[in-house]
Protein backbone atom coordinates (compact mmCIF):
# COMPACT_ATOMS: atom_id res chain seq x y z
CA UNK A 1 0.00 0.00 0.00
CA UNK A 2 1.04 3.48 -1.08
CA UNK A 3 0.61 6.50 1.42
CA UNK A 4 1.06 10.28 0.52
CA UNK A 5 1.06 12.59 3.04
CA UNK A 6 0.18 16.68 2.20
CA UNK A 7 0.92 20.14 3.75
CA UNK A 8 1.97 19.86 6.96
CA UNK A 9 1.32 16.25 7.69
CA UNK A 10 4.20 15.68 4.81
CA UNK A 11 6.65 17.67 6.77
CA UNK A 12 5.71 16.51 10.51
CA UNK A 13 6.12 13.00 9.00
CA UNK A 14 8.94 13.60 6.71
CA UNK A 15 8.44 12.31 3.54
CA UNK A 16 5.51 12.81 0.81
CA UNK A 17 5.19 9.27 0.63
CA UNK A 18 6.19 5.83 1.40
CA UNK A 19 5.54 2.02 0.78
CA UNK A 20 3.81 0.47 3.65
CA UNK A 21 2.39 -3.52 4.27
CA UNK A 22 -0.02 -2.71 7.35
CA UNK A 23 -0.95 -6.37 9.86
CA UNK A 24 -4.35 -7.81 9.23
CA UNK A 25 -5.86 -5.71 12.27
CA UNK A 26 -5.78 -2.43 10.35
CA UNK A 27 -8.59 -1.98 8.82
CA UNK A 28 -10.04 1.32 8.79
CA UNK A 29 -8.08 4.44 7.51
CA UNK A 30 -7.89 5.50 11.49
CA UNK A 31 -6.21 1.96 12.18
CA UNK A 32 -3.37 2.74 9.35
CA UNK A 33 -2.91 6.06 11.11
CA UNK A 34 -2.71 4.54 14.81
CA UNK A 35 -0.49 1.97 12.89
CA UNK A 36 1.53 4.59 11.12
CA UNK A 37 1.87 6.61 14.53
CA UNK A 38 4.48 4.22 15.60
CA UNK A 39 7.04 4.29 12.57
CA UNK A 40 9.02 7.68 13.92
CA UNK A 41 8.80 10.80 15.91
CA UNK A 42 7.93 12.80 12.89
CA UNK A 43 4.71 10.28 12.14
CA UNK A 44 3.71 10.48 15.86
CA UNK A 45 4.02 14.52 15.73
CA UNK A 46 1.67 14.35 12.21
CA UNK A 47 -0.87 12.45 13.69
CA UNK A 48 -1.36 13.06 16.99
CA UNK A 49 -4.57 15.19 16.52
CA UNK A 50 -6.63 12.62 14.76
CA UNK A 51 -9.24 16.30 14.15
CA UNK A 52 -7.30 17.97 12.15
CA UNK A 53 -6.41 14.54 10.35
CA UNK A 54 -8.81 14.38 6.57
CA UNK A 55 -7.92 11.19 3.91
CA UNK A 56 -8.21 9.71 0.96
CA UNK A 57 -8.52 5.99 -0.40
CA UNK A 58 -7.82 5.18 -3.71
CA UNK A 59 -8.58 9.23 -4.16
CA UNK A 60 -11.77 9.58 -3.05
CA UNK A 61 -12.25 11.62 -0.13
CA UNK A 62 -13.37 9.57 2.79
CA UNK A 63 -14.49 9.83 6.43
CA UNK A 64 -11.52 8.41 9.05
CA UNK A 65 -13.47 5.37 9.35
CA UNK A 66 -13.74 3.81 5.74
CA UNK A 67 -12.14 0.68 5.26
CA UNK A 68 -8.83 0.93 3.86
CA UNK A 69 -8.51 -2.98 2.93
CA UNK A 70 -7.71 -3.42 -0.94
CA UNK A 71 -6.89 0.13 -1.19
CA UNK A 72 -3.44 1.03 -3.38
CA UNK A 73 -3.49 4.06 -2.64
CA UNK A 74 -4.26 6.06 1.21
CA UNK A 75 -3.48 10.00 1.59
CA UNK A 76 -3.71 11.77 4.54
CA UNK A 77 -3.23 15.64 4.91
CA UNK A 78 -4.82 18.56 6.50
CA UNK A 79 -8.49 20.05 5.60
CA UNK A 80 -8.41 21.68 2.37
CA UNK A 81 -7.41 25.38 1.73
CA UNK A 82 -7.85 25.67 -2.33
CA UNK A 83 -9.36 28.41 -3.96
CA UNK B 1 -16.75 22.06 -23.89
CA UNK B 2 -15.06 21.12 -20.31
CA UNK B 3 -11.77 22.41 -19.49
CA UNK B 4 -9.83 21.41 -16.43
CA UNK B 5 -6.12 22.87 -15.73
CA UNK B 6 -3.86 22.21 -12.45
CA UNK B 7 -0.05 24.40 -13.05
CA UNK B 8 2.28 26.35 -12.05
CA UNK B 9 1.76 28.60 -15.51
CA UNK B 10 0.28 31.78 -14.86
CA UNK B 11 -3.26 32.14 -15.65
CA UNK B 12 -4.06 34.08 -18.77
CA UNK B 13 -7.59 35.71 -18.73
CA UNK B 14 -8.39 36.42 -22.49
CA UNK B 15 -7.34 32.88 -23.59
CA UNK B 16 -9.43 31.54 -20.83
CA UNK B 17 -12.59 33.55 -21.22
CA UNK B 18 -12.32 32.86 -24.93
CA UNK B 19 -12.16 29.01 -24.40
CA UNK B 20 -15.60 29.43 -22.44
CA UNK B 21 -17.42 32.40 -24.91
CA UNK B 22 -16.70 30.16 -28.25
CA UNK B 23 -19.44 27.84 -26.98
CA UNK B 24 -21.92 30.36 -28.44
CA UNK B 25 -23.97 31.20 -25.29
CA UNK B 26 -25.59 34.46 -24.20
CA UNK B 27 -23.90 35.09 -20.99
CA UNK B 28 -20.96 34.09 -19.46
CA UNK B 29 -19.27 34.18 -15.74
CA UNK B 30 -16.59 34.13 -14.23
CA UNK B 31 -14.43 34.52 -10.77
CA UNK B 32 -10.86 35.21 -10.36
CA UNK B 33 -9.29 34.56 -6.71
CA UNK B 34 -6.33 36.56 -6.80
CA UNK B 35 -3.52 37.10 -3.86
CA UNK B 36 -4.79 39.91 -1.48
CA UNK B 37 -2.18 42.91 -1.91
CA UNK B 38 -4.09 44.56 1.59
CA UNK B 39 -3.11 42.10 3.99
CA UNK B 40 0.99 41.03 4.42
CA UNK B 41 1.26 38.24 2.43
CA UNK B 42 4.74 38.26 0.45
CA UNK B 43 4.29 35.05 -1.02
CA UNK B 44 1.53 32.14 -1.54
CA UNK B 45 2.38 28.79 -2.43
CA UNK B 46 -0.05 25.79 -3.19
CA UNK B 47 0.11 22.10 -2.83
CA UNK B 48 -1.68 19.62 -4.35
CA UNK B 49 -2.44 15.95 -5.01
CA UNK B 50 -1.64 15.08 -8.35
CA UNK B 51 -4.10 13.27 -10.36
CA UNK B 52 -7.18 12.88 -7.63
CA UNK B 53 -6.98 17.20 -7.50
CA UNK B 54 -7.99 17.27 -11.46
CA UNK B 55 -10.46 14.10 -11.32
CA UNK B 56 -12.17 16.39 -8.45
CA UNK B 57 -12.62 19.10 -10.30
CA UNK B 58 -13.71 17.30 -13.44
CA UNK B 59 -16.06 16.34 -11.14
CA UNK B 60 -17.45 19.55 -9.91
CA UNK B 61 -17.31 21.00 -13.28
CA UNK B 62 -19.09 17.90 -14.81
CA UNK B 63 -21.61 18.32 -11.96
CA UNK B 64 -22.29 21.88 -12.88
CA UNK B 65 -22.84 21.60 -16.13
CA UNK B 66 -25.80 18.87 -15.62
CA UNK B 67 -27.07 20.97 -13.22
CA UNK B 68 -27.06 24.53 -15.00
CA UNK B 69 -26.90 23.25 -18.73
CA UNK B 70 -24.03 25.04 -18.74
CA UNK B 71 -22.52 25.30 -22.51
CA UNK B 72 -19.02 25.42 -21.28
CA UNK B 73 -17.55 25.18 -18.20
CA UNK B 74 -13.40 26.17 -17.67
CA UNK B 75 -11.41 25.37 -14.18
CA UNK B 76 -8.02 26.71 -14.11
CA UNK B 77 -5.88 26.55 -10.58
CA UNK B 78 -2.41 27.64 -10.35
CA UNK B 79 -0.49 25.52 -7.58
CA UNK B 80 3.47 26.70 -6.98
CA UNK B 81 4.45 30.18 -5.69
CA UNK B 82 2.74 33.23 -6.31
CA UNK B 83 3.09 37.14 -5.51
CA UNK B 84 0.30 39.31 -4.02
CA UNK B 85 -1.73 40.72 -7.03
CA UNK B 86 -1.31 37.42 -9.22
CA UNK B 87 -4.26 34.58 -10.04
CA UNK B 88 -4.73 31.30 -8.09
CA UNK B 89 -7.90 30.29 -9.57
CA UNK B 90 -10.39 31.06 -12.38
CA UNK B 91 -13.55 29.43 -12.80
CA UNK B 92 -15.75 30.48 -16.33
CA UNK B 93 -19.35 29.32 -17.06
CA UNK B 94 -21.12 29.98 -20.10
CA UNK B 95 -25.20 29.78 -20.11
CA UNK B 96 -28.06 30.57 -22.57
CA UNK B 97 -29.05 33.04 -19.28
CA UNK B 98 -27.25 34.80 -16.77
CA UNK B 99 -28.82 33.75 -13.72
CA UNK B 100 -27.29 30.19 -14.53
CA UNK B 101 -24.13 31.35 -15.47
CA UNK B 102 -23.57 33.19 -12.29
CA UNK B 103 -25.08 30.43 -10.48
CA UNK B 104 -22.29 27.43 -11.62
CA UNK B 105 -19.57 30.06 -11.38
CA UNK B 106 -20.67 30.56 -7.59
CA UNK B 107 -21.36 26.77 -7.04
CA UNK B 108 -18.11 25.61 -8.38
CA UNK B 109 -15.76 28.23 -6.32
CA UNK B 110 -17.81 27.03 -2.99
CA UNK B 111 -17.17 23.73 -3.94
CA UNK B 112 -13.81 23.36 -5.14
CA UNK B 113 -12.64 25.11 -1.93
CA UNK B 114 -13.95 22.15 0.07
CA UNK B 115 -13.58 19.34 -2.48
CA UNK B 116 -10.77 19.98 -4.23
CA UNK B 117 -6.86 19.13 -2.67
CA UNK B 118 -5.20 22.00 -2.48
CA UNK B 119 -3.53 23.20 0.54
CA UNK B 120 -2.31 26.98 0.71
CA UNK B 121 0.82 28.13 2.79
CA UNK B 122 2.16 31.80 3.54
CA UNK B 123 4.52 33.66 3.96
CA UNK B 124 4.64 37.16 5.76
CA UNK B 125 6.80 39.23 7.95
CA UNK B 126 6.20 36.64 11.00
CA UNK B 127 7.23 33.40 8.73
CA UNK B 128 5.41 30.92 6.60
CA UNK B 129 2.24 28.79 7.70
CA UNK B 130 -0.19 26.85 6.20
CA UNK B 131 -3.65 28.72 5.93
CA UNK B 132 -6.24 26.78 8.13
CA UNK B 133 -9.55 25.82 6.34
CA UNK B 134 -12.10 28.02 7.29
CA UNK B 135 -15.62 27.00 8.80
CA UNK B 136 -17.19 29.55 6.19
CA UNK B 137 -15.89 28.26 3.81
CA UNK B 138 -17.88 24.73 4.39
CA UNK B 139 -21.24 26.51 5.18
CA UNK B 140 -20.80 28.33 1.88
CA UNK B 141 -20.60 24.85 0.04
CA UNK B 142 -23.21 23.05 1.95
CA UNK B 143 -25.66 25.84 0.30
CA UNK B 144 -25.80 24.01 -2.79
CA UNK B 145 -26.30 20.53 -1.42
CA UNK C 1 -11.89 52.38 -8.65
CA UNK C 2 -15.36 53.30 -10.92
CA UNK C 3 -15.58 52.88 -14.75
CA UNK C 4 -19.18 53.00 -16.61
CA UNK C 5 -18.04 53.20 -20.87
CA UNK C 6 -21.12 53.25 -23.43
CA UNK C 7 -19.33 52.77 -26.85
CA UNK C 8 -19.22 51.13 -29.92
CA UNK C 9 -15.85 50.06 -29.75
CA UNK C 10 -15.74 46.31 -29.11
CA UNK C 11 -15.09 45.64 -25.38
CA UNK C 12 -11.22 43.96 -24.65
CA UNK C 13 -11.75 41.20 -21.77
CA UNK C 14 -8.15 41.63 -20.54
CA UNK C 15 -8.07 45.57 -20.54
CA UNK C 16 -11.27 45.91 -18.99
CA UNK C 17 -10.85 43.18 -16.21
CA UNK C 18 -7.30 44.12 -15.23
CA UNK C 19 -8.48 47.84 -14.41
CA UNK C 20 -10.28 45.71 -11.70
CA UNK C 21 -7.96 43.51 -10.82
CA UNK C 22 -5.65 45.88 -9.94
CA UNK C 23 -7.89 47.45 -7.29
CA UNK C 24 -5.93 44.41 -5.09
CA UNK C 25 -8.81 42.88 -3.90
CA UNK C 26 -9.21 39.15 -3.31
CA UNK C 27 -11.93 38.10 -5.94
CA UNK C 28 -12.89 39.42 -9.12
CA UNK C 29 -16.25 38.41 -10.25
CA UNK C 30 -17.39 39.37 -14.05
CA UNK C 31 -20.46 38.47 -16.54
CA UNK C 32 -20.58 39.05 -20.12
CA UNK C 33 -23.15 39.15 -22.47
CA UNK C 34 -22.60 37.83 -25.92
CA UNK C 35 -24.89 38.06 -29.37
CA UNK C 36 -26.19 34.29 -29.11
CA UNK C 37 -24.98 32.23 -32.13
CA UNK C 38 -27.57 29.35 -31.82
CA UNK C 39 -30.68 31.65 -32.21
CA UNK C 40 -30.93 32.61 -36.05
CA UNK C 41 -30.26 36.37 -35.30
CA UNK C 42 -27.79 38.42 -38.01
CA UNK C 43 -27.29 41.24 -36.54
CA UNK C 44 -28.01 43.36 -32.95
CA UNK C 45 -28.27 47.03 -32.58
CA UNK C 46 -28.45 48.56 -29.64
CA UNK C 47 -30.00 52.52 -29.05
CA UNK C 48 -29.00 54.00 -26.05
CA UNK C 49 -30.28 57.68 -24.89
CA UNK C 50 -26.93 59.40 -24.25
CA UNK C 51 -26.29 60.82 -21.19
CA UNK C 52 -28.79 59.18 -19.15
CA UNK C 53 -28.03 55.63 -19.85
CA UNK C 54 -24.01 56.70 -18.73
CA UNK C 55 -25.82 58.38 -15.42
CA UNK C 56 -28.50 55.28 -14.80
CA UNK C 57 -25.21 53.50 -15.04
CA UNK C 58 -23.21 55.30 -12.67
CA UNK C 59 -25.96 55.33 -10.27
CA UNK C 60 -26.15 51.44 -10.59
CA UNK C 61 -22.62 51.01 -10.08
CA UNK C 62 -22.19 53.64 -6.68
CA UNK C 63 -25.09 51.70 -5.17
CA UNK C 64 -23.47 48.36 -5.93
CA UNK C 65 -20.39 49.60 -4.25
CA UNK C 66 -21.69 50.78 -1.57
CA UNK C 67 -23.53 47.93 -1.09
CA UNK C 68 -21.42 45.27 -1.18
CA UNK C 69 -18.03 47.57 -0.04
CA UNK C 70 -16.43 46.40 -3.36
CA UNK C 71 -13.31 47.59 -3.81
CA UNK C 72 -13.68 48.21 -7.83
CA UNK C 73 -16.38 48.12 -10.56
CA UNK C 74 -16.44 48.25 -14.11
CA UNK C 75 -19.68 48.22 -16.23
CA UNK C 76 -18.84 48.71 -20.16
CA UNK C 77 -21.93 48.62 -22.57
CA UNK C 78 -21.65 48.70 -26.37
CA UNK C 79 -23.95 50.26 -28.58
CA UNK C 80 -24.72 50.41 -32.31
CA UNK C 81 -24.33 47.01 -34.70
CA UNK C 82 -23.23 43.72 -33.55
CA UNK C 83 -22.44 40.36 -35.22
CA UNK C 84 -23.31 37.06 -33.20
CA UNK C 85 -20.44 36.02 -30.63
CA UNK C 86 -19.71 40.07 -30.12
CA UNK C 87 -20.18 41.01 -26.75
CA UNK C 88 -22.55 43.25 -25.73
CA UNK C 89 -22.08 44.12 -22.22
CA UNK C 90 -19.12 43.29 -19.44
CA UNK C 91 -19.56 44.13 -15.73
CA UNK C 92 -17.22 43.26 -13.49
CA UNK C 93 -16.39 43.54 -9.24
CA UNK C 94 -13.91 43.08 -7.29
CA UNK C 95 -14.17 42.88 -3.61
CA UNK C 96 -12.32 40.92 -0.72
CA UNK C 97 -15.00 37.82 -0.19
CA UNK C 98 -16.14 36.08 -3.60
CA UNK C 99 -19.96 36.09 -2.66
CA UNK C 100 -19.44 40.11 -2.21
CA UNK C 101 -18.10 40.05 -5.61
CA UNK C 102 -20.39 37.71 -6.82
CA UNK C 103 -23.55 39.08 -5.58
CA UNK C 104 -22.72 42.61 -6.92
CA UNK C 105 -22.13 41.21 -10.62
CA UNK C 106 -25.42 39.66 -10.51
CA UNK C 107 -27.23 43.27 -9.31
CA UNK C 108 -25.64 44.77 -11.47
CA UNK C 109 -26.59 43.29 -14.83
CA UNK C 110 -29.98 42.46 -13.26
CA UNK C 111 -30.69 46.11 -12.60
CA UNK C 112 -28.91 47.26 -15.72
CA UNK C 113 -31.67 45.30 -17.72
CA UNK C 114 -34.58 47.59 -16.50
CA UNK C 115 -32.88 50.52 -14.96
CA UNK C 116 -30.46 51.96 -17.98
CA UNK C 117 -32.08 52.94 -21.17
CA UNK C 118 -30.83 50.76 -23.88
CA UNK C 119 -33.04 49.32 -26.78
CA UNK C 120 -31.88 46.15 -28.82
CA UNK C 121 -33.08 45.85 -32.20
CA UNK C 122 -32.70 42.08 -34.29
CA UNK C 123 -32.29 41.39 -37.06
CA UNK C 124 -33.41 37.53 -38.73
CA UNK C 125 -34.52 35.97 -41.85
CA UNK C 126 -37.41 37.26 -41.35
CA UNK C 127 -36.84 40.68 -40.94
CA UNK C 128 -35.76 43.69 -38.29
CA UNK C 129 -37.39 43.93 -35.06
CA UNK C 130 -37.90 45.50 -31.93
CA UNK C 131 -37.00 43.36 -28.62
CA UNK C 132 -39.85 43.29 -26.28
CA UNK C 133 -39.30 44.25 -22.57
CA UNK C 134 -39.47 40.90 -20.35
CA UNK C 135 -41.42 39.85 -17.18
CA UNK C 136 -38.34 37.84 -16.13
CA UNK C 137 -36.17 40.61 -16.26
CA UNK C 138 -38.27 42.97 -14.13
CA UNK C 139 -38.46 39.87 -11.55
CA UNK C 140 -34.90 39.38 -11.55
CA UNK C 141 -34.68 43.33 -10.51
CA UNK C 142 -36.88 43.35 -8.24
CA UNK C 143 -34.92 40.71 -6.20
CA UNK C 144 -32.63 43.07 -4.93
CA UNK C 145 -35.04 45.49 -4.25
CA UNK D 1 -39.26 72.12 -24.10
CA UNK D 2 -37.39 69.50 -25.58
CA UNK D 3 -38.74 66.05 -26.48
CA UNK D 4 -36.77 62.81 -27.17
CA UNK D 5 -37.68 59.47 -28.86
CA UNK D 6 -36.39 56.28 -28.72
CA UNK D 7 -36.38 52.69 -30.88
CA UNK D 8 -39.27 51.98 -32.61
CA UNK D 9 -41.64 55.12 -30.89
CA UNK D 10 -38.59 57.59 -32.11
CA UNK D 11 -39.24 55.46 -35.79
CA UNK D 12 -43.05 55.88 -35.76
CA UNK D 13 -42.73 59.72 -34.75
CA UNK D 14 -40.14 59.94 -37.72
CA UNK D 15 -37.65 62.60 -35.43
CA UNK D 16 -35.85 61.73 -33.00
CA UNK D 17 -36.19 64.79 -31.29
CA UNK D 18 -38.36 68.25 -30.99
CA UNK D 19 -38.81 71.50 -29.50
CA UNK D 20 -41.99 71.84 -28.30
CA UNK D 21 -43.95 74.71 -26.03
CA UNK D 22 -47.08 72.74 -24.74
CA UNK D 23 -50.03 74.75 -23.67
CA UNK D 24 -50.83 75.27 -19.53
CA UNK D 25 -53.49 72.25 -19.27
CA UNK D 26 -50.13 69.83 -19.95
CA UNK D 27 -49.26 68.93 -16.68
CA UNK D 28 -47.83 65.17 -16.49
CA UNK D 29 -46.40 62.64 -19.07
CA UNK D 30 -49.61 61.92 -20.08
CA UNK D 31 -51.31 65.05 -21.01
CA UNK D 32 -47.80 65.56 -22.92
CA UNK D 33 -48.30 62.45 -24.81
CA UNK D 34 -52.30 63.04 -25.64
CA UNK D 35 -50.99 66.80 -26.86
CA UNK D 36 -48.14 65.32 -28.96
CA UNK D 37 -50.62 62.43 -30.26
CA UNK D 38 -52.06 65.80 -32.02
CA UNK D 39 -49.05 66.57 -34.18
CA UNK D 40 -49.18 63.56 -36.71
CA UNK D 41 -50.17 60.63 -37.83
CA UNK D 42 -46.87 59.37 -36.89
CA UNK D 43 -47.25 60.82 -33.46
CA UNK D 44 -50.38 59.08 -32.57
CA UNK D 45 -49.29 55.78 -34.07
CA UNK D 46 -46.31 56.06 -31.78
CA UNK D 47 -48.49 57.19 -28.40
CA UNK D 48 -51.73 54.91 -29.59
CA UNK D 49 -51.17 52.23 -26.65
CA UNK D 50 -49.72 54.13 -23.30
CA UNK D 51 -48.71 50.34 -21.73
CA UNK D 52 -46.46 50.44 -24.29
CA UNK D 53 -44.93 53.53 -23.31
CA UNK D 54 -41.98 54.57 -20.65
CA UNK D 55 -40.52 58.32 -19.93
CA UNK D 56 -37.84 59.72 -18.37
CA UNK D 57 -38.25 63.94 -17.58
CA UNK D 58 -35.01 65.76 -17.19
CA UNK D 59 -33.32 62.38 -17.74
CA UNK D 60 -34.65 60.49 -14.50
CA UNK D 61 -37.29 57.37 -15.01
CA UNK D 62 -41.00 58.70 -13.81
CA UNK D 63 -44.11 57.23 -14.45
CA UNK D 64 -46.47 58.63 -16.88
CA UNK D 65 -48.34 60.99 -14.34
CA UNK D 66 -45.52 62.00 -13.27
CA UNK D 67 -45.31 66.03 -13.76
CA UNK D 68 -43.81 67.71 -16.67
CA UNK D 69 -43.67 71.53 -15.38
CA UNK D 70 -40.76 73.14 -15.21
CA UNK D 71 -38.83 70.19 -17.33
CA UNK D 72 -36.27 71.18 -20.11
CA UNK D 73 -36.04 67.34 -21.71
CA UNK D 74 -38.66 64.95 -21.41
CA UNK D 75 -38.02 61.71 -23.52
CA UNK D 76 -40.44 59.20 -24.50
CA UNK D 77 -39.51 55.16 -25.07
CA UNK D 78 -40.76 51.67 -24.90
CA UNK D 79 -39.51 49.41 -22.18
CA UNK D 80 -35.85 49.28 -21.70
CA UNK D 81 -33.96 46.30 -23.06
CA UNK D 82 -30.65 46.53 -23.04
CA UNK D 83 -27.65 44.02 -21.49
Amino acid sequence: MRVLYFAWVREAVGVDEEQVAPPAEVVTVADLVAWLSGRSEGHARAFADRSRLRAAVDQAFVPLDASVEGATEVAIFPPVTGG
Amino acid sequence: MIRVRVSPEPIDMATELAGVEAAGAGGVASFTGIVRADDGVELLELEHYPGATEAALTRLTEEAIARWGLLAASVVHRVGSMLPGERIVLVATAAPHRTAALDACAFLIDRLKTDAPFWKRETRAGGRRWVDARDADDAAARRWD
